[in-house]
């Protein structure tokens, strides 16, 4: 997959995916910021985003995206969204009576109520559900992609 | 241990061929719990997408877990492929 | 019943993947194995929840003419399969990465000639 | 905050406090090492503690449930349903129990590792991942939620896999942790398919709903064959114990002592399926005969396998089999006894019997996994043929192993003569046969710990062995489970009508399981 030195293929793909980079991100972005409207949500948009990460690293090499972004910063990033999962669980204690429930609902962040029905889709609605989908989208991104680095910086260490 | 494992494999077969045959008509499932769901979605959780819904409302406490498995198996990954030079 | 057509699919796909499991002796394949019986469960989830006519349980331009609840697909089951979905990705990346160990360690795939696992 | 306030939210605490720690650690651990091992111990300690004061309730006060997301912790079934919704935690009697015993496992054994991997890389990924098996052995006591539990399983079986592999350098570690990882996603992907027999059927996801209609069907009878295939697998009963041997060998000591935790979660789900699940309306002649004989054939299997072995975890691992047989065939008892008239004069005392043995087991079998750890600390080998003199150096190992031997050969002071006796005494009358085995089994126990002891520690000192006892950390860790041993031995019956009791009643009693669901909690 890669010339002697092990640094990714050809100019032509490093252009083009480190062009399109972005474009995903966006998608993915989209995709996890709509979770509570459309099909979709923290998983899937994690999941594309992490495809775009894995694209620089079939592009570039391993050993160059390690140098820009190693496994442990990925992995930090993977904490850091597990630990939002878990403390807007624990606020659940704190702003209504149990673990992981909605308290958002009904106040200004998140909280309209959309009217009952098909309707286009309001982004300000569900609570809980948005944070929660950001969280496990950050998760998702950083953990996938953390475990293709992994994988591939250990198959590079046979040769 | 081949035949055992061949005899085994023919009975799990047929087991759930039986299984299959028993279940309810396909495009007919008893729905109570889910109906709930349906109608209950946009007023309790605010959410247009009532998968979402039950993601991360209804059974919240299944994503945690099922989070909890992501992170487990990635920090499962780093255990097993880390490199053992630098010795803390 | 001739309806159950989409379950005995079900039954089929676990069973392909289950004889690729008992049978095969090559590492990765016995990992292909377990993850086409883990899509024959997750499609098993789905076929479950599927409700004839039913659209997707999603309120955003929902199409007008819609009889709710009847009208939609079942949402709980898309979502047991969601995160079915992600356990097996994540048992899948461990597998894999136990694989790569083994090759190092032993230079092959085959199960017979990796110690312990010979059954 | 205050006690009340701290009751009410344990069981979501019990989760979610090991769970941001599990999260935390990996953050913390690329600051500073010395506060990384504080914080792991901080928060098993703070687990076991909230444990300790919720098994306390739920033994005097009674069952809690707690609704996770509602408006209310007792508001299981929600205002215009008529079924429970959302995801129900339910602990009761049995709960509390193993989630005690958990607990315990894991913080004698997160003591015994900080310096039992002092010297290895990637600490920080091994501190998570050994939260993250409490965390799963908590997960799959405390919920109510049958696709709940499967989530927990495989929370579990994951960090059990990667926590096997630890030491990968060894070559046979990945092999035996590839073996469990495909047995234990097969069996989790057969309680999948089972749970969705189930739900197909229900529409139902909750344990104590779907035991309130189940009809036991054609399809209730595949669920059933499905879910005890798995959980009997994933607990190391004998037809499908293939597996123990070769992973609990190949484990670090101390994640060794936290697998006979995890399997006996899993022989804590296979109980819930049997008795809370299904209950009467199983055949339970034939369905407790089925658990009885798998329990006789671990028992003897695993016995005689143990007896030719010369790798000391090897040896302890097919006693594990063997013991496992002990709770299966005390609950076994209890279950071909339950709803008959019996059940109240002897069929009870099996089932706290073999419930006693669990936590037993769980207490010795760990502290001898935790010994032969210490002893390849210092004799790096496993062969029982290159080590000897033993206790002319590790005095403190030495006792610590006579403790864990007595007590699994059930000798009087220790705690395992307590629980074999009951179970002895009322299986006993369901059949002879069924006790005279059992204490076959536990002689030969004893003949095969009598040949490790003499071979490991008594005789000349070997000249290859470094001198001296092990780490500090690693005896309080072995203390604290022979404090537990010792504890139980000297006073089982104020263990067994105030701990084990409670748990046997919470099991047998489906019922009371149902009611806790459907009418509130406390």
């Amino acid at each position: 997959m890669s010339d002697e030195n092990g640094e990714g293929l050809s100019p032509i793909v490093k252009v083009i995916s480190s062009m399109l980079f972005p474009f995903i991100m966006i998608f993915s972005f989209y995709v996890i910021m709509h979770g509570h409207l459309t099909p979709g949500g923290g998983f899937q948009g994690g999941a594309i985003g992490a495809s775009a990460v894995v694209m620089l690293i079939v592009a570039f090499g391993a050993r160059h995206t390690e140098r820009r972004a190693g496994e442990e910063k990925l992995s930090a990033f993977e904490s850091i969204g597990g630990t939002v999962f878990v403390v807007v669980a624990l606020f659940g204690f704190i702003m209504a009576a149990t673990f992981m429930s909605n308290f958002l609902v009904g106040t200004s962040v998140f909280g309209e109520i959309p009217p009952f029905g098909s309707n286009p889709g309001i982004l300000n609605t569900g609570g809980i559900l948005p944070i929660l989908n950001f969280a496990v989208g950050m998760k998702v991104i950083g953990g996938l992609s953390a475990v293709v680095l992994a994988m591939a910086l250990v198959s590079r260490e046979d040769d | 241990m081949r035949k055992i494992a061949a005899i085994v494999f023919v009975a799990f077969f047929a087991f759930l061929l039986l299984a299959a045959y028993d279940m309810h008509d396909f495009g007919a499932p008893p729905s109570a719990m889910d109906d709930y769901v349906i109608e209950n979605t946009q007023n309790e959780t605010g959410a247009n997408n009532a998968v979402t819904a039950v993601v991360f409302d209804y059974r919240g406490y299944d994503t945690l877990g099922e989070a909890t498995v992501l992170f487990t198996a990635i920090a499962g990954v780093m255990v097993v492929l880390r490199r053992r030079g630098k010795n803390e | 019943m001739i309806y159950n057509i989409p379950f005995f699919a079900v039954i089929l796909l676990i069973a392909v993947g289950m004889y690729a499991v008992i049978f095969k002796r090559n590492l990765i394949k016995i990992a292909i194995g377990i993850t086409i019986v883990e899509s024959g469960v997750n499609l098993f989830l789905i076929t479950l929840g599927y409700r004839e006519g039913g659209v997707a349980p999603i309120y955003t331009n929902l199409p007008s003419g819609v009889i709710l609840p009847g009208g939609m697909v079942l949402p709980i089951p898309q979502a047991l399969t969601l995160t079915s979905i992600v356990i097996g990705v994540a048992i899948l990346a461990l597998m894999l990465s136990f694989i790569i160990r083994i090759y190092q360690y032993y230079g092959t795939l085959d199960s017979r000639k990796v110690r312990r696992l010979k059954e | 905050m205050n006690i009340d306030w701290l009751l009410t939210h344990s069981p979501a605490l019990l989760i979610a406090i090991p769970l941001l720690a599990a999260f935390l650690t990996p953050l913390i651990d690329r600051v500073s090492r010395r506060a990384r091992d504080a914080f792991v111990i901080a928060v098993l300690i703070a687990a076991e503690i909230i444990m300790v004061i919720l098994a306390w309730d739920v033994f005097t006060v009674g069952t809690h449930i707690y609704t996770m997301g509602a408006s209310s912790t007792a508001a299981t079934i929600p205002a215009h349903a008529a079924v429970p919704i959302r995801i129900v935690l339910e602990v009761d009697g049995m709960g509390a129990f193993m989630g005690l015993i958990s607990a315990t496992v894991s913080l004698a054994a997160g003591l015994y590792s900080l310096a039992f991997v002092k010297k290895e890389t990637g600490q920080g990924r091994y501190y998570t991942l050994l939260l993250l098996m409490l965390v799963g052995m908590f997960g799959m006591e405390f919920t109510g939620d049958i696709f709940n539990m499967f989530v927990f399983l495989e929370v579990l079986s994951i960090a059990s896999a990667a926590l096997i592999a630890f030491r990968f350098y060894h070559g046979d570690a990945v092999e035996g942790a590839f073996k469990y990882c495909v047995i234990s996603s097969l069996g989790a992907l057969m309680v999948l398919f089972a749970i969705g027999l189930l739900y197909g059927q229900y529409n139902l996801l909750n344990i104590a709903a779907l035991a309130g209609v189940m009809k036991y069907t054609t399809l209730d009878r595949i669920a059933l064959v499905m879910l005890v295939a798995a959980f009997a697998m994933k607990c190391g009963a004998v037809p499908m114990h293939m597996w123990t041997p070769d992973s609990y060998t190949v484990a670090p000591a101390p994640i060794t002592a936290m697998l006979v935790a995890a399997s006996q979660a899993s022989l804590y789900a296979l109980f819930r399926i049997c008795f809370s699940l299904y209950g009467l309306t199983l055949d339970v002649t034939t369905m407790g005969i089925i658990i009885i004989s798998l329990g006789l054939l671990s028992m003897f299997v695993g016995v005689t396998m143990a007896l030719p072995q010369k790798d000391i975890k090897r040896l302890m691992s097919y006693h594990a089999v063997s013991q496992t047989g002990y709770m299966l065939l005390g609950v076994g008892v209890g279950l071909y006894l339950l709803g008959k008239s019996d059940f109240d004069t002897y069929g009870m005392a099996a089932m706290e019997g073999g419930i006693f043995h669990i936590i037993n087991h769980a207490l010795y079998k760990g502290l001898l996994f935790l010994t032969a750890g210490a002893i390849f600390y210092k004799v790096k080998t496993r062969n029982l043929n290159e080590m000897g003199g033993l206790a002319h150096s590790m005095k403190y190992t030495t006792i610590f192993f006579m403790i864990g031997a007595l007590a699994i050969a059930g000798i009087p002071p220790f705690n395992g003569f307590a629980s074999k006796l009951l179970i002895y005494e009322s299986a006993y009358h369901v059949s002879p046969i069924l006790s005279i085995i059992a204490m076959l089994v536990s002689i030969i126990t004893l003949a095969s710990f009598v040949k490790v002891f003499h071979s490991a520690f008594m005789g000349p000192p070997m000249e290859n062995t470094e001198a001296g006892e092990v780490p500090k950390s690693m005896i309080i860790g072995m203390a604290v489970l022979a404090a537990g041993i010792i504890l139980f031995g000297l006073f089982p019956g104020w263990v067994v009508s105030n701990i084990v009791h409670p748990a046997a009643q919470a099991l047998a009693s489906q019922a009371g399981y149902i009611g806790a669901v459907t009418g509130g909690g406390v």
